[in-house]
């Protein structure tokens, strides 16, 4: 289906004129054995300098896909079409893989989610810093070391300059991460993009990694697009949020609309599902059925087959990403959910 | 609470990690001496960050591993081994992708038990198979599909009914929901209670997330490097933690209400190396209240009442409220209609 | 019960799959063809060939190739063709029951050292003793002990072979031993026996099966390698390893008799290989 | 580091034990005579009967086995029943030329392999992929002897290079023209293995998180090939290789007696022929011992590249 | 004169026309490698194998013997056609009337390579060291059997005898006769041989390296030589390197290139491009005799029934092996040993030997045989499967598979299994076999019925097993002769007597060819023990 994006002006804020990253109608195909595979399905996104934008997504939303786009490193086998993808207003689509290697690492950075695989395992932690700052600016070793140390230092590692003659097996998984961070801001870039940095953590630990992104974000002025799919988590970091199911945005709001009056289904479910909104004791709520494969996707809806309000036009038409209220928009027939259903039933 | 169905005391295990002659003797102690006991048809929870022992503990429960030092009672007897045991305690484990044979089909997988302990003859493993499928909520058609074709749900579903078929009295769930969607756990985590509600069968549900173990469970075990450090009623616990590590764990599990955590009670630094435990309390190089007699005094875990703790502190130190941040409203209303319109379409 | 027709099915499924897989994939396509060119030329060929590969007519000796004898005739005037045939019938039988052997050996090895954790050490010192003989070694050194046969021969290669194959099984079967259904099959109280065949060795028996299939272009060349060094199969048997090494001799005055041999050892050896590549590259897909 | 290198040779030790009785053992039930060799084609009763005493072979096996044992723990692993040239001199006399063989054949292959695996696991699917995988295939399907005659044709018609024997070391002007047919044969035994197995590993280290990290930080190509994906993939090379002298060895057996190469390999398969015991066995536990070596090394070098494997 | 302990490849040939062609020519494309010439003054020779010592007592290879004639002397030694006993070492020398005592006068002023003068002690330490019981010493058979060795003075030995050797002065020309240095001997021990040898030859052993080569150098001053044999001495070439190359193929390209002189080991199918080469010279001894045979062992089922023995004499083709597998350099043969040496009695019934197929099918249905389902012959249930030993080496493996080829025709199973060159001398003693294939060389008749069928000879080297009282008595008859014509008349008899019984079926006789590049001068090869190049005396460069 051929997007349109006239119903999907982007209004999100206008205090911010000049967003710095801009995605309109983002499309992501893989060539497999079974044929092409659509991993992002006309997915629009803006993000202003300085904001969290928290991207929610169960396995197989398109997530992953979404934040190695953005960084240009999807494998070969993926074809990226969209109408319109800028950072700082410049086309991403049409950059050289040069260009695109500058930006890397100083406009905009990334950290993952196994920092136990995310580290090169035969070099020292210290070294890997300064090889990203050496790949972007001309000093010598010595002093991108000291620069390497104090960036470490500023992620709260204990005797930094020690962990950095440490390869990272001799770190703990939280250090890894701070790590990780540490040479992802070394440049401070304008984007972070952090792709469920905390599911690999434990609890205590995923709560320091949290707010240690979002301090050095804010003392940075780095706009972060943090994947996660916790709703607990989306809720501690994201200023905006948005919902991505099997590949298509369903959902895109302030953080606190949605939380408070989540207009899809899928968000209502996904925050209906937590343990914390149901009584104890009492079943809980959960969405029935499975993400759908994304080689045989549901016409129309792709959540249609999940959903409880399903039905009609539901079953054969894609839903449009369309306002609901003002910054807060949903890919429903049924959007706004209450006033549209809560007489029905 | 009657008679315990499973009681441990004083387990302890030890695993030796060296390899070779000349390398030094390294002994993890995985376990130090954990009394628990598990009743009739109640979901105790076991809960703790990565390397707490948490699951080794359920290995050793299900059998799989031997106990170091330590007594398991089963029904106040000492309980069987191999096929006997395997009627009375059976585990669901964590990797839906792992714990099934890829090689045998969902009705194989279910009919294998059910036809070695002699539950079901080959010609009523069929129906057998069938009415297990249904107890788990999966159509009968599965029976022919192997697990690769399967989601993770419904896998995990395959692994109760499996888990099922020998009529155990006692399921290990160890971490059996966690590597699911998030919109899948509350499948498995109903089905579970469900089961418990009409075959009566006790559970021991081994968890790291907080959130889901405070809705099932009946009782909760706090887990801190091999020790247990406060167990008791999921209710009490939850609502009045008196352990600063489970103060720490509730505090640092995020809450999907924006600007609900302000005061969080922030740990430092990480779990030690179970290799080179801390003096004294376990606990305490991260405790923000630990004191000089914690460097020196293993705590025990005692308690009056239905809360045990082990902290020398758990008496002085101001109590800790836990307020469950409500949902806005209109929030809770949309999820009345969902759960509303899903119960009108199960129904339908 | 249901596994009767759902095992079928599968089977059939996956003929299906592998035809479509190999109709993808050229190389699979033309290693196929070659080995049954090879095989045919190895089975059928005796059948067809108007010569007796053990009659000698010594006066036709290493003639080069003509209309009578199409590869010309070897140092004891035979039909080279022929003796090809019967010689790629002993070599191919040589491999396999070679392979077949070490298979069994070093499979079931494999798989106990990895059940059994306390047999592991032991077993896994033995095949070191026997990996530190590089095999030709092996084999040259039990070919002599034993002296030439058929027996000795077999179980020559099957003793080098079945180091590799041993470290291999245990390899694959501690990946599954890992997994969380060998503990699911433990908890539900199956016995050991049935632990081992159902769950471990129908999980660990394809990085096996790929290994033993490299593993025989190995005893194809090692049992030409003893053939070649003197150490084979006695005269007149043909094998492709001697008659190249009877046809070194002469190399320079017909070298037809060496080359066509070893060509066929390599024609045999080099399907294998590739088929062996091809179950190992799909192994690898479906592992990423 | 120190304990587990110490009980790495512990156990190499062990292994040799074992080597050494397997080769006793199997020497023992060999069906020459070497008495009955040395007294040759007339040799009457009497004569034979005089040099078995006068060898030791009237002997107990297990006499002769610990005789040997303490003479081996003592450095000496006796002198030939052919010859009576001192065995470890033999060997050693011949090690350097197997040596030097070993390392052309290396010198060449290994990189070759290294480079045609980068290529092929870069262009990973494509044209050159199959060329280099075809290439490697048909390295480790051919027969080492038909690939040695072949270049003794080769040679001979082309009057290309010398195919026969070694003038001397390998690195002066009159000894490398030897070593270039054997070591072209040889080399080609490890070609397809390390080709093969960077392609594999590589690929692998390609998809690797930490090489996604890198290509995030803004590193080029070349960097990210080299200086991260190759550098953890160097790994299983560095065992493969290690595991691989076995086979060279192997195939030394081969092209040594093909090319005339004086080396350890055709000592051996001569001295198991010939029924030379000591100096059957000294061969054996001399390549024996060379793989156990340098799988240790390699064990070592894994450990220097690998921080991971240190101090654990 | 005997078999020597060498593989069949390195056995030389009688030179004649090839019947056909080698079709193609490999010898000038192998000539350019880039080999090294040997140097000014060094002649570089060939060969495919080393020995296991240069000690004259304790090895019977031909490999052996070919370095020590050049680095040691012999007391005397035979004129080119090998029927005339020369001086060597001995200038001359007396038999007595018994034919029990021969006193050896030596020459004087012949010194070992030390530069010490050799004497008759050396003699006396020589034979004592050979002859001394128990040691690990071989051949000592052809010292006869010996009473004493003496010096009565300073140039003269006196060698008793117990009982008369008619063959004495023939074997004294071989080179187990070779006079070592005895103190050197006593002092190395082990070692002698292998670390060094001190003889009195022309040549004196410079260095050994196994496997590989043996340099000699030039003994200067060296005189003594018979000249009746070319040049008496010094040698005209400084240094003589004999130069290991194991493979025969590989071997052939280095004579056109110069990097070897000359050699005798290269293979037969190169001989032919050879003769199409004007730079390579074709060099055949005088006389030289070595005879190819297929024994039969008495000893065994089958075996001990003469008609079955003539009956696989019938069934092989000699002449298609002589064609075929030798090139057509060698004479198909019907006699155990060569018509025209010493001894052979010229009306000796050779018939037994002849090809005939049909003849062995007529003489095993009188032996009782019949013909069985599977096309084998069978007696009394027992299938005629018989076996056979052979060499593992190219020839022997290609002889063993004609012999089976040629007997399956007429149905005779046949098993080959061949062994190592070193294995077999152990396996030939053993009961386990029927036919074995064997090559041997000698100087007349009488020496080669000493060699292998006297029964004291059983099981090795009379292989046959044949223990047969009047050969036993024929032979003592011959060895005891004072008189030319008694021994030739016993020697007659029993060689007629001997090829009656089919013992072997003789295949073909063959002489060494010596293939020498364009550096050297022509020279005649020796035919005595098959080391073509001798005392290395008529070796020169041109």
């Amino acid at each position: 289906m051929k997007h349109m994006p006239q119903d999907t002006m982007l209004t999100t804020d206008i205090t911010r004129p000049d967003p710095l990253l801009v995605a309109q109608g983002l499309t992501v195909t893989f060539a497999t054995d079974q044929g092409p595979l659509r991993a992002l399905d006309a997915v629009d996104l803006t993000l202003a300098p300085g904001e969290t934008l928290a991207v929610v997504g169960e396995s197989g939303s398109g997530k992953s896909v979404l934040s190695l786009a953005l960084m240009g490193l999807l494998p070969g086998t993926a074809r990226i079409e969209a109408d319109s993808l800028t950072f700082e207003g410049r086309d991403l689509t049409a950059i050289t893989e040069r260009d695109f290697r500058a930006l890397r690492g100083t406009g905009m950075s990334m950290i993952f989610q196994e920092p136990a695989t995310a580290l090169n395992p035969v070099r020292r932690i210290g070294d890997q810093i300064v090889e990203a700052i050496r790949l972007h600016e001309d000093i010598p070793v010595r002093k991108a070391r000291t620069r390497a140390i104090e960036a470490l230092a500023a992620t709260g590692i204990p005797a930094p300059a020690e962990r950095a003659e440490a390869f990272p097996h001799q770190l703990s998984g939280g250090m890894r991460q701070r790590a990780l961070i540490a040479m992802a801001l070394v440049h401070r870039p304008r984007l972070l993009i952090a792709d469920e940095p905390t599911t690999a953590l434990d609890v205590t630990v995923q709560a320091q990694i949290l707010d240690l992104i979002r301090d050095l974000a804010r003392e940075t002025g780095t706009a972060t697009l943090f994947i996660t799919h916790d709703m607990g988590v989306v809720a501690e970091m994201a200023d905006r949020v948005a919902v991505l199911y099997a590949g298509r945005l369903v959902e895109t709001a302030p953080s606190a609309a949605l939380f408070s009056s989540p207009e899809h289904p899928y968000t209502v479910g996904l925050l209906g599902s937590m343990p914390q909104m149901n009584a104890r004791g009492e079943p809980m709520l959960p969405i029935q059925g499975t993400v759908p494969d994304p080689r045989v996707m549901p016409p129309g809806c792709h959540f249609h087959p999940r959903c409880p309000f399903a039905a009609g036009a539901c079953l054969t038409d894609r839903p449009a990403l369309r306002q609901v209220r003002p910054g807060q928009m949903s890919a429903c027939h049924n959007a706004p959910l209450i006033e549209t259903l809560g007489g029905a039933t | 609470m009657t008679a315990p169905l499973l009681e441990l005391r004083g387990i302890r295990k030890e695993f030796n990690l060296a390899r070779g002659f000349f390398a030094s003797k390294r002994i993890l102690t995985a376990l130090d001496g954990i009394d628990l006991a598990v009743g009739q048809g109640e979901t105790l929870a076991l809960v703790g960050e990565s390397g707490c022992g948490k699951s080794t503990l359920g290995r050793i429960v299900a059998g799989l591993l031997p106990a170091t030092v330590g007594t398991i009672l089963f029904d106040g007897d000492q309980p069987g081994r191999g096929k006997a045991r395997a009627r009375q305690i059976q585990i669901v484990m964590q990797d839906p992708f792992g714990a099934l044979n890829p090689k045998m089909s969902v009705g194989e997988l279910i009919a294998e038990p059910a036809l070695l302990h002699g539950l079901a003859t080959r010609r009523t493993a069929p129906a057998r198979v069938a009415e297990l499928l249904r107890l788990v909520g999966l159509p009968e058609g599965v029976a022919q599909r192997y697990p690769h074709a399967l989601s993770g749900g419904q896998r995990q579903r395959v692994a109760i009914a499996r888990a099922l078929a020998t009529d155990p009295k006692l399921i290990v769930a160890d971490e059996a929901v966690s590597a699911l969607d998030v919109s899948v756990q509350a499948q498995i985590a109903n089905l579970l209670k469900e089961i418990q509600a009409r075959t009566g069968v006790s559970l021991l549900f081994i968890s790291h997330g907080l959130s889901l173990v405070h809705h099932i469970s009946d009782r909760v075990a706090v887990m801190y490097l091999g020790r247990i450090v406060e167990e008791g009623p999921a209710a009490d616990l939850f609502a009045r933690p008196r352990h600063p590590y489970t103060r720490a764990l509730i505090s640092a599990t995020p809450e999907p209400v924006p600007g609900a955590a302000p005061d969080r009670l922030a740990l430092t630094g990480e779990v030690p190396s179970p290799l080179a435990l801390p003096t004294g309390c376990r606990f305490r190089t991260r405790c923000p209240h630990a004191t000089k007699l914690c460097a020196e005094v293993d705590p025990p875990l005692t308690g009056e009442g239905p809360v045990r703790v082990a902290c020398h502190l758990a008496d002085s130190l101001p109590t800790y409220h836990v307020q469950k941040p409500r949902p806005a409203a209109r929030l809770q209303s949309a999820i009345d209609l969902y759960r509303a319109a899903a119960a009108a379409q199960t129904a339908a | 019960m249901m596994s009767d027709m759902s095992m079928t099915e599968v089977a059939a499924g996956s003929a299906g799959r592998t035809w479509r897989r190999m109709r993808a994939n050229p190389t699979m396509l033309i290693a196929v063809t070659v080995l049954l060119a090879v095989l045919l030329f190895a089975l059928i060929g005796p059948m067809i060939s108007p010569y007796d590969p053990y009659e000698t007519a010594l006066r036709m000796r290493l003639k080069p190739p003509s209309a009578a004898h199409w590869l010309g005739t070897d140092s004891q005037g035979r039909d080279l063709a022929t003796r090809l045939m019967y010689g790629a019938r002993t070599t191919l039988m040589l491999g396999l029951a070679g392979v077949t052997f070490a298979a069994l050996v070093g499979g079931t090895i494999g798989l106990l050292a990895a059940f059994y954790s306390r047999l592991d050490n032991p077993l896994m010192r033995l095949v070191d003793v026997m990996l530190s003989f590089p095999s030709i070694l092996f084999g040259l050194s039990l070919a002599a002990m034993m002296g030439p046969g058929l027996d000795s021969l077999i179980l020559a290669i099957g003793l080098s072979i079945m180091p590799g194959i041993a470290r291999i099984s245990r390899g694959a079967a501690l990946s599954v031993m890992a997994q969380d259904y060998i503990d699911g099959g433990r908890v539900i109280g199956l016995p050991d026996r049935t632990l081992m065949s159902r769950y471990l060795l129908a999980n660990a028996y394809a990085p096996i099966l790929t290994y033993t299939t490299l593993a025989f272009g190995d005893a194809v060349l090692l049992a030409a390698a003893l053939g070649f060094l003197g150490l084979g199969l006695q005269p007149p048997t043909a094998e492709l390893g001697s008659i190249a090494a009877e046809g070194r001799s002469f190399l320079f005055i017909a070298p037809h008799v060496s080359f066509a041999a070893s060509a066929l050892i390599f024609l045999i050896v080099l399907p294998v290989n590739m088929l062996g590549d091809a179950l190992r590259d799909a192994a690898d897909r479906r592992a990423s | 580091m120190a304990g587990r290198l110490a009980h790495r040779l512990l156990i190499s030790l062990f292994v040799l034990l074992g080597v050494l009785l397997v080769g006793f053992l199997m020497l023992q039930v060999m069906p020459a005579d070497p008495a009955a060799a040395i007294a040759g084609a007339q040799g009457t009763e009497a004569e034979i009967e005089a040099i078995r005493r006068h060898l030791g072979l009237d002997k107990p096996v297990m006499v002769q086995f610990a005789l040997y044992l303490s003479r081996v723990v003592q450095g000496d692993l006796g002198q030939s029943i052919i010859n009576s040239a001192s065995v470890f001199e033999q060997i050693i006399g011949a090690a350097g030329p197997t040596l030097e063989l070993m390392c052309a054949a290396m010198i060449w292959s290994l990189p070759l392999g290294l480079c045609l695996g980068i290529v092929a696991a870069l262009r990973r699917g494509g044209m050159l992929d199959r060329v280099v995988m075809a290439v490697s295939v048909m390295g480790v399907s051919i027969p080492v002897f038909w690939v040695g005659l072949l270049l003794v044709q080769f040679a001979a018609k082309t009057r290309a290079f010398p195919i026969q024997g070694r003038a001397g070391p390998i690195f002066t002007p009159d000894g490398f023209p030897h070593v270039i047919l054997p070591a072209t044969a040889l080399g080609l035994i490890l070609l397809g293995p390390v080709a093969r197995m960077t392609r594999t590993t590589l690929s692998e280290a390609l998809n690797a998180d930490h090489v996604r990290t890198a290509r995030a930080k803004g590193a080029g190509p070349v960097r990210v090939v080299l200086g991260h994906a190759l550098r953890t993939a160097l790994l299983p090379i560095i065992t493969l290789v290690g595991l691989q002298v076995g086979s060279l060895m192997g195939g030394a057996v081969v092209t040594e007696t093909i090319f005339s190469w004086p080396g350890v390999g055709r000592l051996a398969v001569n001295a198991i022929t010939t029924g030379d015991y000591p100096m059957a066995q000294g061969a054996i536990l001399f390549l024996a011992t060379a793989f156990i070596l340098v799988n240790v090394a390699v064990d070592v070098l894994s450990e220097l590249a690998d921080p991971r494997l240190r101090g654990r | 004169m005997n078999d020597f302990a060498v593989a069949r490849g390195s056995l030389g040939m009688r030179a004649r026309k090839p019947s056909r062609l080698v079709p193609f020519a490999l010898t000038a494309a192998l000539a350019a490698a880039p080999l090294a010439v040997s140097a000014e003054g060094t002649v570089t020779l060939g060969r495919t194998l080393d020995a296991d010592r240069y000690d004259p007592h304790r090895s019977s290879a031909l490999a052996a013997a070919e370095v020590l004639q050049m680095i040691g002397d012999t007391l005397v030694t035979l004129s080119p056609d090998q029927k005339t006993v020369l001086p060597e070492l001995a200038a001359s020398w007396d038999v007595s009337e018994d034919g029990l005592t021969y006193t050896f006068h030596l020459k004087d002023g012949v010194t070992f390579c030390d530069g010490k003068p050799f004497t008759a002690n050396d003699v006396v330490g020589t034979m004592d060291r050979w002859l001394k019981p128990d040691a690990p010493h071989v051949s000592t058979w052809r010292a006869g059997e010996v009473d004493s060795v003496t010096a009565a003075d300073d140039l003269t030995v006196v060698y008793k005898l117990k009982v008369p050797s008619s063959n004495l002065l023939y074997q004294m020309a071989n080179f187990n006769f070779i006079m070592i240095d005895p103190d050197q001997a006593a002092a190395l021990g082990d070692d002698f041989g292998v670390t060094g040898f001190n003889g009195t030859g022309p040549f004196c052993l410079d260095s050994w390296k196994p496997r590989d080569e043996v340099v000699l150098t030039k003994h200067d001053g060296y005189n003594w030589g018979a000249p009746e044999l070319g040049n008496a001495g010094p040698a005209y070439v400084d240094k003589v390197i004999w130069k290991i190359v194991p493979e025969a193929a590989t071997l052939v390209a280095t004579i056109p290139a110069g990097e070897v002189d000359a050699s005798y080991t290269v293979p037969k199918w190169a001989i032919a491009q050879f003769e199409a080469d004007p730079t390579v010279q074709i060099l055949t001894p005088e006389s030289s005799y070595r005879t190819s045979y297929i024994g039969f062992k008495t000893s065994r089922p089958f075996m001990d029934d003469i008609r079955v023995r003539e009956a696989v004499a019938h069934a092989i083709d000699q002449e298609a092996q002589a064609e075929a597998l030798y090139f057509g350099l060698a004479q198909p043969t019907e006699s155990y040993f060569a018509k025209n040496v010493l001894d052979y009695p010229a009306d000796t019934d050779t018939s037994a030997f002849t090809y005939d197929p049909e003849k062995t099918k007529e003489l095993l249905t009188e032996a009782g045989f019949t013909m069985g389902a599977d096309g084998i012959w069978e007696k009394d249930g027992q299938p005629l499967k018989l076996t056979y030993y052979g060499f593992n080496e190219a020839l022997s493996l290609d002889i063993g598979q004609a012999v089976q080829g040629d007997l399956a025709k007429v149905g005779i199973a046949l098993d080959v299994e061949n062994y190592d060159s070193t294995a077999i001398w152990g396996k030939l003693r053993e009961e386990t076999y029927d036919l074995y294939e064997m090559s041997y060389p000698y100087v007349s008749a009488g020496d080669a019925l000493n060699l292998y069928f006297n029964s004291a000879s059983i099981p090795s080297p009379n292989r046959m097993m044949w223990n047969d009282p009047e050969t036993d008595k024929l032979m003592a008859a011959g060895n005891a002769a004072i008189t030319p014509e008694d021994r030739a008349a016993a020697f007659e008899e029993l060689t007629r007597h001997v090829h009656e019984a089919v013992l072997w079926k003789p295949t073909v006789e063959e002489t060494p060819i010596v293939i020498a590049g364009p550096r050297l001068e022509a020279f005649v090869p020796a035919g005595l023990s098959g080391a073509v190049f001798d005392s290395g005396l008529n070796l020169k460069l041109k």
